[in-house]
């Protein structure tokens, strides 16, 4: 004072290590073992032609309405990628790449989409939580269980997403806060593809970046190109070890693009141009990784790559079969609700089983019932 | 009169109120360039621009939040929840605000809005799409609560909504929003909030219902008519606050029967109310118990299930058919 | 055995079972250095550090929703609600989260929590702070709202609670935090969620409530006694939700009359919801209409005129009284 | 980008022109007419005893729960100050000082504290909202008030207030981001006085500030001496100006003290140290303004301050007699639900009024009801 700039100590930063060509900044590439980098080749592939075959389905009314994630594999991918089995992911809906690299069965994911709770249960042994609808309120629990490492002196670390549409709600800033305040081992992505259905993200919030919101809780963030795999690693692998050994959390912001429609449920040229969309194709993760290991690292031959497409397609297949064969039990609803069913409950369930096994009562005519006026 | 949905039958109204009073704003997420998720908001942003027509951030809470205060100033605010269970975001400012300034000011403040959401199952849709939230809403005094039933209704309860001085929540059944078409007059039209209906004419049992059950419930008056031979009275609330009480209890008089149909959670659901309603009033002319087909006290199942949870039309009979012969 | 207010009793179960299990914790604004501001939540971070009983920012939504994460991992979060009507903030969380969790993932994570908060009128508190909420919880399955009506029930029901493999709302009437005492056993003690229990016998009409209202409504009944010769019986059914049909039904086949009496506004209301289930089971018992003692279908009034608002002695017997000689 | 710094445009400073010695910086001054800084004088010292009278009132029964707002006066005046009648006023709780600049009446105002909605109900002609209770809630309905005169093309601007413990809740973020997105003309005032009841505001959220929440928004923040009224007034009056221009929202952070406990139902002793308060008391904006008045400007006599004494202390008589002598009207609760009352609520009154009018049934015992056995 008496009028002076605020300093504030807040570090952002903005990075990329892989660039549209498949060329790698030597200084910046996290150099990954070959074997790690084919795996997440594969899941990457596999997500995008799990998207395709769920979209497929979607259309033959096989599954329900789908939330596709084309072009969006390698953020999610490379977040799940740092974390340890006994890490948290706490996934938006557009994560599935990063839900297929920490285990989760394809045949379940489909039962999610195919209107079904089980597809929500979550294989045992992996720490992760089912698909999040209410837009950013996976923020708040993703908080409590990163939270829960710290409060048992543990050093696990809990990574959660949402999308650019989900940082103007409440609920995003809660939790930040909240884990800010109390340095809980979170990291915070922001898949920001440039769509909240509709909404571009210029009008979803007049921040220039969505990672600069990081300063409103006094942590760090840092911007990354979203579609370029390694440098999602560099960034999420920075964080998780920082949030690992008790810095807190830090906010990522993931810059990608919604190749596809919000859902089966809309239609894209409402709102948006094929231009804009063409320009990202050159951008899209999947080619871009797909170039780095074949021309760069030299590792994807093509006899690799049919051998790894072979096996993706038998694991969707035999997924789709898992899902096809799954029989609904009608009654779970009634034995879910709680430990034990309410004597209300029973009685429901009582109700709902008459009904579903005897069906209408006969149809002896009735005699006529008593008018009212007999009875006052 | 031209054959309309009620999606278009709602739009009709809400393009009718934009032109006619420019205070009249829709307000939410995707209303505008996408022109509603269900198209309830069609053509609107193009006839009247970006500040009539209003595409918001993601954000429910300030969606009625800030419709309040531009209610305060004049605006009729007309804010979509995209989603039923999407309303729950917002809860703190309807009860807080939307429904209280008026009386906290003593009428120095008010808030003219309307806040639609689509409600109820059947469309197959994923978690929290389904909800049926109207016996929270209808708990909260200060708001009316207007459920319409189809297309012709709709539009004319809407627009008595946006017409109206106070806030209401007006909770559009979403399985109905392209089951059927109804007429609906070119001109303007009203209905009375807060009065229901004589959906269908009986004198064996009453049958309560509202909204997105007024259809399936009709459908068993006809199956109770030809399989049973019962003459059932079919009641469409239109409103459940303020809800119909004349209406209830003159048909229970004549009818000495009743079932209440809705597809809320039946613990604390509005059929408790309107039975408690019959009994404060109508009790001596009860020929029997009063069943409720409801949606059960679980979470609205997945949708694959979903069908199994919701009142239909057997299990209407069934309960309407039992409640006759008891 | 100690006489103790219910806040001495709350703080006694708190701490127990903090003491018991290391999974408790307790979080919410001001509880901590401040030990809430009613006190509940007394020497627990003296005892138990700041890791155990947790002072957050002031952020509803994020109190139950973070303490939704800490439940998957295995704690067991007594959040406290600095007042009722500030648990509308968290309202998204708890429906869209706290309740639905198991249901959601088939067991795999559930949410043993306790959402803690005080409600109800008649201490002269300002907006906002006197709401009856219990209705709007009570409708959500996946929820048990439990409303403790003097300390020893109250300590019993919290320990309850806590050790209950599901979430609790746990309505704590604040008009009786200090209003009376009561001898509390020192060795822990539960009462089974979900039971209510007669807290008066008689056979003329039956009183039926809950949590804040049992007391007048006792005195009701003495002055019933006393100067009409009317023996009333009273229900202090405890929880809402679940909700001891079994007992309301049982009391009804032998008085044949009822009044149910709650603070809450009476549209939608808890009070329906007790006359549905007794018409569904017992109408042919029923003597006379049931009356509602309740608030009125207002916002409760500034606290000035809350008095007038709220049921009270004089409604009860007016009401049992016409009831009686219907 | 491959990896650098992220800049971020907003406008982030601080500032203060009078010190707590009453000497000012003469750069910075923004020079107000004698005329209205004794009026400003008046109002301060005014909010200071009538703040006295309502403590002492609640002490003796006469109003209920009452909130202090002594060493917060200067804030809220001085954001008063740099409106236009027809500006918009939108306070929380601890904005009294503003509130009467506004023309807010005492009597109606210690209507709110005895317990009457009338207390709430704003004189006409004031463009202001009652006192808010849940916290932060206002800066929603703020928000629609100040995009009510952009949507209008009205130049009048909106200021709100809140608290420290207030920005930790999802309705600041949120109303912020609608702010900043419709450019809406907005001064939201943080009055950060340490403590929200008994929560330091270092554990209420992690930032070093509550101004570099501005950068969330993409919008600009400043950080003030919140004891400082010309300070105050320099950083509102250019957050006005700019507001009224088009040029969207700005976010104040005033640094302030609560001296008193939060509310009279609660004891300050049980989370801070006396020694805090005694640190504060120094910085207190009357005496520093009083000084200022008195000494640099030397136009604060001692028979002008008498003077002005007077003149509050009848005011504040009056008010109270005005307040005591309010004639509560116990079935207004029923006619301002709605323009029209329902028939359910015409029912509940009709009700109320056999009660309280008619009392109890007569006591001539009942004879035995008919038992239920006898009837079915
Ligand atoms: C609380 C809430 N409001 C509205 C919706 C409806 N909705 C589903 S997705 C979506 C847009 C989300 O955008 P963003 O957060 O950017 O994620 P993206 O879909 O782009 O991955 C909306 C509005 C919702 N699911 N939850
Ligand atoms: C939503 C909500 N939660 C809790 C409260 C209870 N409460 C009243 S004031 C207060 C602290 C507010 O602190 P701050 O925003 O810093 O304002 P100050 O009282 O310091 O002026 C709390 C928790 C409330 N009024 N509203
Ligand atoms: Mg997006
Ligand atoms: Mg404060």
């Amino acid at each position: 004072m008496p009028r002076a700039k605020l300093e504030v100590p807040c570090k952002l930063e903005k990075l990329s290590v892989l660039d549209p060509d498949g060329k790698v900044d030597a200084k910046l590439d996290p150099k990954l073992p070959d074997n790690d980098l084919l795996k997440l080749y594969k899941t990457m592939w596999q997500t995008r032609l799990l998207d395709e075959r769920c979209l497929h389905m979607q259309r033959q009314g096989r599954i329900g309405t789908y939330g596709p994630c084309k072009g969006q594999e390698a953020t999610p991918l490379g977040v799940a990628y740092t974390l340890r089995k006994d890490d948290w992911y706490v996934p938006s809906y557009r994560e599935l790449a990063g839900c297929l690299w920490r285990g989760w069965k394809i045949g379940r994911y489909m039962l999610w989409w195919g209107g079904h709770e089980e597809g929500s249960q979550i294989e045992e042994g992996v720490n992760d939580t089912p698909l999040a609808v209410p837009i950013a309120s996976q923020c708040q629990y993703a908080m409590g269980i990163a939270w829960a490492s710290k409060l048992r002196g543990e050093d696990t670390v809990c990574a959660a997403f949402c999308g650019d549409g989900g940082t103007s709600q409440g609920d995003f800033h809660e939790a930040l806060n909240f884990a800010a305040v109390y340095k809980a081992p979170m990291v915070m992505v922001v898949q920001n593809n440039g769509w909240a259905i509709s909404l571009p993200r210029d009008k979803q919030t007049a921040a220039q970046s969505i990672a600069q919101k990081a300063v409103a809780y006094g942590i760090d963030g840092i911007q990354i190109d979203g579609n370029d795999i390694l440098g999602v690693i560099v960034a999420a692998r920075e964080a998780v070890a920082k949030a690992r050994k008790g810095g807190g959390p830090t906010l990522i912001e993931a810059i990608t693009y919604r190749m596809a429609m919000h859902t089966t449920a809309d239609d894209p040229k409402k709102y948006r141009s094929e231009e804009e969309v063409k320009a990202w194709e050159p951008k899209d993760p999947l080619t871009r990784f797909r170039k780095y290991l074949a021309q760069t690292k030299k590792i994807l031959t093509d006899k690799v790559e049919k051998e790894i497409e072979t096996q993706i397609r038998e694991e969707i297949d035999e997924g789709v079969r898992i899902y096809e064969s799954y029989e609904l039990d009608q009654y779970a609803m009634f034995h879910n609700m709680y430990e034990t069913p309410t004597p209300e409950l029973r009685r429901q369930e009582a109700e709902l089983r008459d009904y579903l096994e005897n069906g209408r009562p006969d149809e002896t005519p009735t005699e006529q019932s008593p008018t009212a006026s007999e009875r006052v | 009169m031209p054959q309309m949905t009620m999606v278009e039958a709602l739009n009709k109204a809400l393009f009718e109120l934009m032109a006619e009073d420019k205070n009249v704003l829709v307000m939410g997420e995707d209303v505008g360039q996408d022109e509603g998720v269900f198209r309830v908001t069609a053509r609107l942003l193009k006839e009247f621009g970006p500040d009539r027509c209003i595409d918001t951030p993601l954000a429910e809470a300030a969606i009625v939040g800030t419709a309040v205060g531009l209610a305060i100033r004049g605006f009729r605010p007309v804010c979509e929840m995209q989603f039923d269970g999407f309303s729950y975001q917002a809860f703190h400012h309807t009860e807080g605000h939307m429904r209280r300034f008026r009386n906290r000011t003593r009428g120095r403040y008010t808030v003219p809005m309307v806040l639609r959401m689509p409600y109820g199952g059947g469309i197959r849709a994923i978690e929290h799409h389904s909800e049926a939230p109207e016996a929270t809403y209808a708990h909260l005094g200060g708001l009316k609560v207007v459920m319409p039933s189809g297309p012709r209704n709709a539009r004319a309860l809407l627009r008595a909504a946006i017409l109206d001085p106070d806030p209401v929540v007006f909770m559009e059944p979403k399985a109905a929003y392209r089951a059927f078409r109804e007429e609906v007059p070119d001109e303007p039209e009203t209905l009375p909030i807060g009065k229901g209906q004589v959906a269908r004419e009986g004198k064996d049992v009453t049958l309560i219902t509202y909204a997105a059950m007024v259809r399936p419930t009709l459908e068993a008056a006809e199956e109770l008519e030809d399989d049973y031979g019962i003459d059932a009275e079919v009641l469409d609330l239109l409103s459940v606050s303020p809800m119909d009480t004349d209406l209830i209890n003159a048909s229970i008089r004549k009818t000495g029967r009743a079932v209440v149909v809705h597809e809320a959670p039946r613990h604390c659901g509005v059929g408790g109310e309107i039975i408690a309603r019959i009994v404060e009033d109508s009790l001596m002319y009860l020929e029997a118990p009063i069943k409720r087909v409801t949606g059960y006290d679980t979470i609205i199942p997945f949708f694959a299930n979903e069908r199994t949870w919701m009142p239909d039309v057997g299990k209407v009979v069934k309960a309407a058919v039992e409640t006759v012969r008891f």
